[in-house]
């Protein structure tokens, strides 16, 4: 198998995958790349659960204004065409279902669509939750944006969540820096691979059963 | 590239099913969409439910609809004007069903329809001939009742002005129900005196971002309800 | 007795008994007139329900905009610092419990504050309630404005109301052409009467025991 | 003659009680009202729950409170940052109680208790641990939660601009959970960038109606969070 996909590539697949069009969250961290792939020919819309559509990239150290920053607490930039609006606004777009995509990044996904994403359930942790709840209810499509496998090898994509779910039969596409993969009927369906990459040995990798498209 | 902008009247509602629910923006003639609501007429849709605080005035709008006999069924707080006749008679005669909701009952049942909220329990109509038929729950000694959310096929709302992305304000009190209408419907449809820019928006004024909205259409100088119903007009489908 | 009090008269009371500062609505029709006599030194705040705060007097011909209409559809104007907003928003001020007075008309008030004034209950009247119910339990006070007895003499002012209840134990004070009344602790308290008439007199016109100040 | 105008940040604060709950507007730094709650911090009150989006951020706002163990709850949904040493502390301690709420029901649930609506189903965190102890009901096939409202004491808000009826309007993203705030406490208190006379701001683009205001206090040049926390400052109580 050649290399891993980085997060900008992963990025890049996703960014090619959602329509023209589309009206987009992307979650804190890993997600927010994707901003950064639009292809100049397709417009999408940004959304930001702290009262923003129309968002541009990141700000320049001379357009920086801390009161306006994303969802990660970013400084960022505005379109033309871009609106504010109050949190209890925003999140009635978010769970009213006008999202047509959220990019949320993941510890585990499961073969029916359920989704942990925001505490590994260990007894010392911190629990803090965020919008991710709330963006997993709401949007017509999930993609998790996520490694393959833990750090320890661990599969990320299993049959049945461990961690603590964020939202249920959610997510319905995945891409990790091995693959590109749909969830439907209670499968992972392998889209794309990286190259050198067989079906079997990703498989290895999974903890759920893969189906090749 | 994102366009919102419909060339027509005619094309903003060609496709509109029978039987569909359509919320219907407006509070007496501030706000009404004359203008969509006589291209449905013409469209032809029929077994229509309407939503919206009034019942229709005269002989145009949404009581031509009614008078077309388009109707099934009305939601509203008030059907009742100097100017109700065509619904009170199609009423009467059983033509035309009536639920009667409380005006803030209504704008809220329809905003959580656009904000995923299935149900809410609010006090308004508790301990009144309203709760009839509904779960009643006490909360810190007030009665409440449970209302669900409105969710529609078509709004059809009147705005001041839209840019390509279907961004809109409002004038003055024309604004009342049409923002929380185009959240609340799979296809809301938005007749405009203006269309500017994209950018021209100040996004801090912005009221409805176009996220909610499918179609912009453009009508410069729309019907003048108060006149029409002063000249006793009768618009027929055409 | 002297003459009953007019219209105007009864609104000039309700004006004088509404504190500097307050927010208010005026439900349509005879409350109405209660914008006409707000003394000078009083900035009250009138809100009406469909989406305006800080309204304004009835608009002149030439101010006269169709889009710009009070709950009652007249064209009003606007006051420097007033606020336009939509329905859902305006419905929350009022049921969240931010205005401190609504002046409704009534059908029926009884002394346990109960009012009545959507409906008569007669089974061919077309049924429509617009914003009382919900004006009825969010104001912090109910004053209602209506004659003291019908046109056939029936008292208005009730043990318990027969007609459908527009809000149960929400009316504070009743201003009618004859009298001023508390309602508190479940009685009728008269705190002013038309010139020459006793309270025996009053007693006579209402179904309720009242009780002097 | 209303005038919510006050004229200093002590004054603005000056009859918080004890226990009180406190709704603190800010995401990040954008809208942070830090001068009150230094302001707060000074007055010395305790035992107060605080409501926010965060759980603080070095030593300064609602983490001085918190490190001066003014805080005896919060409800946030993301009591975790780079910088949330001291609450995390705390809370490590038992010293300070946590209810985490997703973001959207903190939000709504905090609408809700400005909006006389007690209680609401959301699908929001159907399914998950933060369900647990709820009131669960399926609407349409999904598990919802019945979440109920939070009506506060005190609302602490950032805002650009206030007239003296309390009108206000938001900066950018700073907008965030002010306006809903003000709605849902009995006093709201806010620091603003600027005074404008009655009748400056269009009557469309008023985001808080000044109903909402109780206090507006001016703040001409607001306590930069970002170069305080990069300076490793200490606000303790004066």
């Amino acid at each position: 198998m050649s290399e891993a996909w980085n997060n900008d590539q992963i990025a890049a697949f996703i960014a090619r995958d959602i329509p023209d069009g589309a009206y987009v969250n992307l979650g804190i961290g890993r997600p927010e790349a994707v901003a950064n792939h639009i292809p100049a020919d397709k417009e999408i819309i940004l959304q930001s659960e702290n009262g923003l559509l129309g968002m541009g990239g990141v700000a320049s150290d001379n357009e920086r204004d801390m009161e306006l920053v994303n969802a990660g607490k970013k400084p960022i930039t505005m379109l033309p065409g871009g609106a504010f609006f109050h949190h209890a606004d925003s999140f009635a777009m978010i769970r009213g279902g006008h999202l047509d995509v959220c990019v949320l990044g993941g510890f585990q996904v499961a073969a029916n669509g359920d989704v942990a994403n925001w505490s590994t359930g260990e007894p010392d942790a911190i629990p803090a939750v965020g919008g991710a709840m709330d963006l997993g209810v709401g949007a017509k499509q999930i993609f998790v944006l996520m490694t393959h496998t833990t750090k320890e090898g661990e599969p990320k994509l299993v049959k049945e969540i461990s961690y603590p779910a964020t939202a249920r039969g959610a997510c319905t596409r995945v891409y990790t820096d091995l693959a590109v993969l749909a969830v439907a009927d209670g499968t992972f369906i392998v889209e794309d691979m990286v190259d050198g990459m067989t079906l079997e040995e990703l498989q290895k990798r999974t903890a759920a059963p893969l189906k090749a498209q | 590239m994102i366009d919102k902008r419909v060339s027509s009247l005619t094309e903003a509602v060609a496709d509109v099913k029978d039987g569909s629910t359509v919320l219907v923006s407006g509070f007496g003639g501030a706000g009404s969409p004359i203008d969509l609501l006589h291209a449905l007429l013409d469209q032809g849709a029929s077994g229509l439910t309407l939503v919206s605080n009034n019942a229709g005035n005269g002989h145009i709008g949404m009581a031509a609809l009614i008078e077309a006999g388009r109707v099934a069924k009305i939601l509203c707080s008030f059907p009742r004007s100097a100017q109700s006749q065509v619904f009170t008679e199609a009423y009467r005669a059983g033509e035309i069903k009536l639920e009667v909701v409380p005006q803030g009952t209504l704008a809220e049942r329809i905003r959580c329809g656009g904000a995923g909220i299935p149900a809410f329990y609010t006090p308004t109509s508790g301990g009144t001939p309203l709760e009839e038929g509904k779960e009643i729950r006490e909360f810190d000694g007030q009665r409440c009742v449970l209302e669900p959310a409105i969710k529609a096929d078509i709004a059809l709302v009147k705005a001041k002005a839209a840019d390509r992305w279907g961004n809109l304000v409002y004038y003055k009190s024309a604004r009342n129900f049409g923002p929380i209408m185009c959240t609340a419907a799979k296809c809301a449809i938005v007749q405009v005196r203006e269309y500017v820019e994209l950018g021209d928006l100040d996004p801090e004024h912005i009221v409805t971002p176009g996220i909610y909205v499918d179609r912009a259409v453009l009508v410069e100088n729309p019907i003048d309800e108060e006149k029409m119903l002063k000249a006793g007009e009768h618009r027929k489908p055409k």
